[in-house]
């Protein structure tokens, strides 16, 4: 494959590398800033996010022991890799997605998945107990929302008939919004989205109070900066995937934009509002409820495309 | 049931254990005890359902100072005495069992088989005054740090550590 | 000769931006080493939304490896010493102290009680004290807008931390 | 997990280091095979040597220090100090300085158990909650601020009396404040009582019955929410307890939803008896006068804590300087009924019975140890409520 100017101008400027994580540093300021000013609280300056990051880079980066030296510290580049590659195959920024191909949405799913799979091996690498747990918190709840959240997304793939991301932004683009025919899909996305972002009320990996910071307690510097950029890239991939699935698709930035601030008010609005479900209770919701919705959203959908057709 | 009869109640109870019995004010009785009789008249007190244990206090009597100074000081260690305040209280009425132990066998029975929760009363009393419960379920440290040295009794009075004027960070 | 200009422009330019960063976003962790707690809920209370610093980027964290700014309240009792140091040394570099409350300072109404080291920089190197028993939020707040100005005009000596490590041998 | 020999205690305090007892806790479980045969808990993490502090400080000078021991309900140890060395010197304060002291402890009263709500709130990852109710906390800091000039550690107390007095538009502002606070508490019990994630995470759990809350001494709101009828403002009524009689409030539900219903309720409770206060504040002095040298004698004064009785037994030699002040917080006796309550139980539902109790959960020290015959593991707090999930499924 030819590697073109544009395509490294795409890999690395526009819509991949620079653009993203700017973007992606202004969505977790708005949702911090949304989160705060629903909790009455004047919240953070528009720079905040940037300014953590610079911050993070500067500081000393320490391994503590009896950690494998390799994996501690190229886990959180692979982490940020696969999220920026997830970008490629999205509808960004109103934009025709860079690189696409027919069954690119499972790899993209499968992209955003390896990162949080690189939050719990980089847990699970320490000795702290506290990253200990919160690595088996964050891949038990992986588990969790992962077939939820895909069937959720299927749906609208069958009936665009094609396991495109483009093809289905295309289809979805000219037909009735999906979020009106198939809410049940719409509300497991949203949920599966928050989710696979350990929002709250699911970020139980997490959980301040209980394991300081989960897999994250032993980073600092370097390694604690990269995870956060993937996490703010993931969550502007996610909200675009949904945007395009389930809000009649993405055709032009304006589009883009609005369609996503509006997913992530919503977004915002459901983090302040609920305590945080323990992680039994989390695995006990996603099983019961999400992953039978999700499944009966899917039949739904294959039945009518059987009897459409 | 109001204090008064709460208070005589507890007079009957304790007849046959108390050596001698002082009726503070109207509120408040005390009973003197020997070692040997605190279990039994605990325990009749849980069998009363009199009320609930409130608190255990020590309070560290050394050897008056006439004789202390003529023995030389040296065994004012072996002469003093802790006195230990068994508190139970019933609404506004307060029964205190009051039991002397001298410093040389400074040791009482536990009360932990009748009431559980006394456990952390008496490892404070262990640790700040030295007085060795029997039969206490746990005898490690309360309050004091890990590298504090053994036989150190912070609360008893001869032990000058720490006072306001030099903080004295050596002795510690 | 040419690069070591350079070098030198360059390496102000990146002194600029790293400062401007911890200038903006000094992440906290809080430790009570022996306080009555009065310190502690006023700090807390500087989260809330009447006086609520994240304005500031300020950003009460869990794990001492995120943060950049430890306050410490309380006289430091025996049994909390060296948890308090080892709490600092967990930190990364550049790290900073603030003591609030005058039981940091100066052992303040304990000083003198048998379990009690005094002040909190006879343990570790203070950069910003904060008196009073409890100090107000708004106090609290200025003394980390002290620590911020400290930074604004310089990188406090880096002496200071080999004198913690200097200490800690002896 | 494999048992790790960690004999490292990595102690890392999170949230707010909150020891509404004198010490934060760390507790110890001995386990045979699943059911817990022993607990101990161990403190001295804050013991800063108070009592001791005490016989060498003067009367007057001893009541800055007690003050200082817990700085949520400081006033309420000044009060039971002072009002101890008060019956010992035979005299009484004032009826006016009396109803100032009890405005003031109801008032602090309210403000720890907004904070209570908060930090609750908070541990159960409610954030929203616990940034609202500390919002309005700050309406009780500021009145507590204007009547005495400092938002903690008031010290209101002098042996003998009050130093500050009341007038009338400090009590408006009260009545003002309070009306703010009083529909504020509302909407908090529907938010407490209808939110499904907040009753998912109290309904049911840490489930103490009244016989064991009595037997075992647990005291305040802890004992009130499982039935026992115990409140010193009302079985032994101090200060101006008497004449402005308070209501006991119990619930039979004897979980931590109870808990938290019983101490909101309480909240209705402290407005009612200030207001009842403000309306009919007896007039006269503020102060009388006590003798520097207290006559010999031992007292024992007991005080209703935002979180249960407190227990003051003061012993003096007739000098300048106590001899002896024995004080025992109320969250002694809660850590106490959880230690003797966690015998029998399985070791799967440990977090929520300690979590139940909630006495003083953030400052509980993260680590749990359990000693299973030889191997002795350090898990973490959460590692226990991974043990209960994976035990239970």
């Amino acid at each position: 494959m030819n590697m073109t100017l544009l395509s490294i101008l795409a890999l690395l400027v526009f819509p991949g590398g620079l653009f993203l994580l700017g973007y992606g540093l202004a969505y977790e300021y708005i949702d911090r800033k949304l989160v705060a000013r629903f909790q009455n609280r004047v919240g953070p300056r528009w720079f905040q996010p940037l300014a953590d990051v610079v911050k993070l880079l500067a500081k000393e980066e320490i391994v503590p022991h009896g950690v494998q030296w390799g994996l501690f510290i190229f886990l959180p580049v692979v982490a940020l890799a696969a999220a920026l590659t997830a970008a490629l195959y999205v509808p960004m920024a109103g934009q025709v997605p860079s690189y696409s191909f027919s069954g690119d949405l499972i790899v993209t799913i499968y992209l955003l998945s390896l990162l949080t799979i690189c939050m719990g091996l980089a847990g699970a690498n320490t000795i702290d107990r506290f990253s200990m747990v919160g690595a088996t918190r964050v891949l038990t709840q992986l588990f969790s929302y992962e077939a939820p959240f895909l069937l959720a997304l299927l749906s609208p793939a069958i009936m665009a008939r094609s396991w495109q991301i483009s093809e289905i932004n295309i289809y979805t683009h000219n037909n009735l919004w999906f979020v009106l025919t198939q809410p049940i899909g719409f509300l497991v996305a949203l949920v599966g989205l928050m989710g696979k972002l350990e929002l709250p009320p699911f970020d139980a990996p997490e959980a301040e109070t209980e394991i300081v910071s989960g897999p994250l307690t032993e980073y600092s510097g370097r390694g604690l900066a990269l995870f956060r950029l993937g996490k703010d890239v993931e969550l502007v991939i996610g909200l675009t995937l949904v945007a395009a699935f389930y809000l009649g698709g993405i055709a032009n930035p304006l589009e883009f934009v609005l369609k996503t601030l509006g997913l992530l008010v919503v977004v915002a609005g459901l983090q302040s509002l609920f305590a945080r479900l323990r992680i039994d209770q989390t695995v006990g919701l996603w099983w019961r409820l999400g992953a039978l919705l999700g499944l009966a959203q899917f039949l739904f959908v294959i039945f009518w495309r059987l009897v459409l057709k | 049931m109001d204090s008064q009869t709460a208070l005589q109640t507890a007079e009957k109870l304790l007849e046959p254990y108390g050596m001698e019995m002082i009726r503070q004010d109207d509120l408040r009785l005390d009973v003197l005890l020997s070692p040997d009789q605190l279990h039994e008249a605990v325990k009749a007190l849980h069998d009363a359902r009199w009320g609930y244990l409130s608190a255990i206090a020590g309070v560290d009597h050394p050897a008056p100072c006439e004789d202390a100074v003529a023995s030389g000081g040296i065994d004012q260690e072996k002469k003093g005495q802790v006195e230990v305040l068994y508190v139970f209280c019933q609404g506004a009425a307060v029964l205190t069992l009051r039991v002397k132990v001298p410093y040389t066998r400074a040791e009482l029975p536990t009360v932990c088989d009748v009431i559980p929760s006394a456990t952390l009363y008496e490892r404070e009393l262990m640790e700040m005054f030295g007085v060795e419960i029997r039969g206490t379920p746990v005898k490690d440290r309360l309050l004091l740090p890990d590298e504090w040295p053994e036989g150190v009794y912070p609360l008893r009075k001869t032990t000058m550590i720490g006072t306001a004027c030099s903080s004295s960070k050596d002795e510690v | 000769m040419a690069n070591l200009k350079l070098d030198s422009n360059w390496q102000r330019i990146l002194e600029k931006i790293r400062t401007w960063a911890r200038v903006n976003s000094p992440w906290a962790i809080h430790f009570n080493s022996g306080s009555c707690n009065g310190c502690d809920i006023e700090i807390l209370a500087t989260l809330t939304p009447r006086y609520d610093v994240e304005r500031f980027g300020i950003k009460l964290q869990g794990s001492p490896r995120h943060a950049d700014v430890l306050i410490c309240t309380g006289p430091v009792t025996l049994q909390a010493r060296d948890r308090l140091i080892r709490i600092y040394e967990q930190m990364p570099e550049p790290k900073f102290v603030i003591a609030v409350g005058s039981c940091g300072l100066s052992g303040g109404v304990f000083h003198g009680c048998y379990n009690v080291v005094g002040s909190i920089d006879e343990v570790l190197p203070v950069n910003v004290y904060v008196p009073g028993c409890p100090p107000r939020p708004e106090a609290i707040i200025y003394g980390v807008v002290q620590l911020l100005n400290s930074l604004k005009s310089g990188v406090p000596k880096v002496e200071a931390v080999t004198a913690l490590a200097g200490k800690q041998e002896a | 997990m494999e048992a790790q020999k960690s004999g490292e205690k990595f102690v890392v305090p999170i949230g707010p280091q909150h020891p509404a007892l004198k010490e934060p806790g760390h507790f110890e479980f001995t386990v045979d095979g699943e059911i817990v045969t022993g607990a101990s808990v161990r403190l001295g993490y804050v013991h800063r040597g108070i009592e001791k502090g005490t016989e060498d400080r003067t009367w007057t000078q001893n009541i800055y220090l007690l003050e200082r021991i817990c700085g949520i309900c400081s006033h309420v140890h000044a009060t039971a100090y002072v009002l101890g060395v008060e019956k010992l010197a035979g005299v009484s304060a004032p009826p006016r300085a009396q109803a100032i002291r009890t405005v003031t402890a109801e008032l602090e009263r309210i403000h720890s158990h907004l904070l209570w709500l908060g930090v609750a709130a908070h541990e159960g990852g409610f954030d929203t909650l616990f940034m609202y109710s500390w919002r309005d906390r700050e309406t009780v800091m500021d009145l507590l601020e204007l009547i005495s000039g400092n938002r903690v550690h008031y010290s209101a107390n002098v042996l003998g009396g009050v130093k500050f007095d009341l007038d009338v538009d400090k009590m408006d502002a009260i009545r003002r404040g309070l009306d703010f606070l009083e529909e504020r508490t509302h909407h908090y019990m529907k938010v407490v009582t209808t939110d499904e994630t907040f009753l998912a995470r109290t309904r049911g759990v840490g489930l103490m019955t009244r016989e064991q809350a009595e037997t075992l001494g647990a005291v305040g709101p802890t004992a009130r929410a499982s039935g026992v009828q115990r409140d010193i403002r009302i079985d032994a009524p101090y200060a101006a307890y008497p004449d402005f009689p308070v209501q006991l409030i119990t619930d039979s539900g004897g979980d931590l939803l109870a808990r938290f219903v019983v101490r909101l309720k309480e909240l209705f409770e402290c407005y009612r008896v200030i207001r009842a206060i403000l309306d009919q504040i007896p007039e006269g002095e503020l102060t009388t006068r006590v003798p520097r040298r207290i006559p010999a004698g031992e007292t024992i004064s007991r005080v209703e804590a935002p979180r249960g009785e407190l227990f003051y037994y003061i012993k003096s030699n007739g000098g300048e300087k106590p001899e002896r002040i024995k004080v025992r917080t109320p969250s002694l006796c809660n850590w106490g009924t959880v230690v003797s309550v966690a015998v029998g139980h399985k070791l799967a539902d440990m977090p929520m019975l300690l979590a139940g109790i909630d006495p003083c959960f953030s400052c509980n020290d993260r680590m749990v140890r359990v000693n299973r015959d030889q191997s002795s593991q350090l898990w973490s707090w959460e590692d226990l409520r991974q043990y209960g999930i994976k035990y239970y499924r």
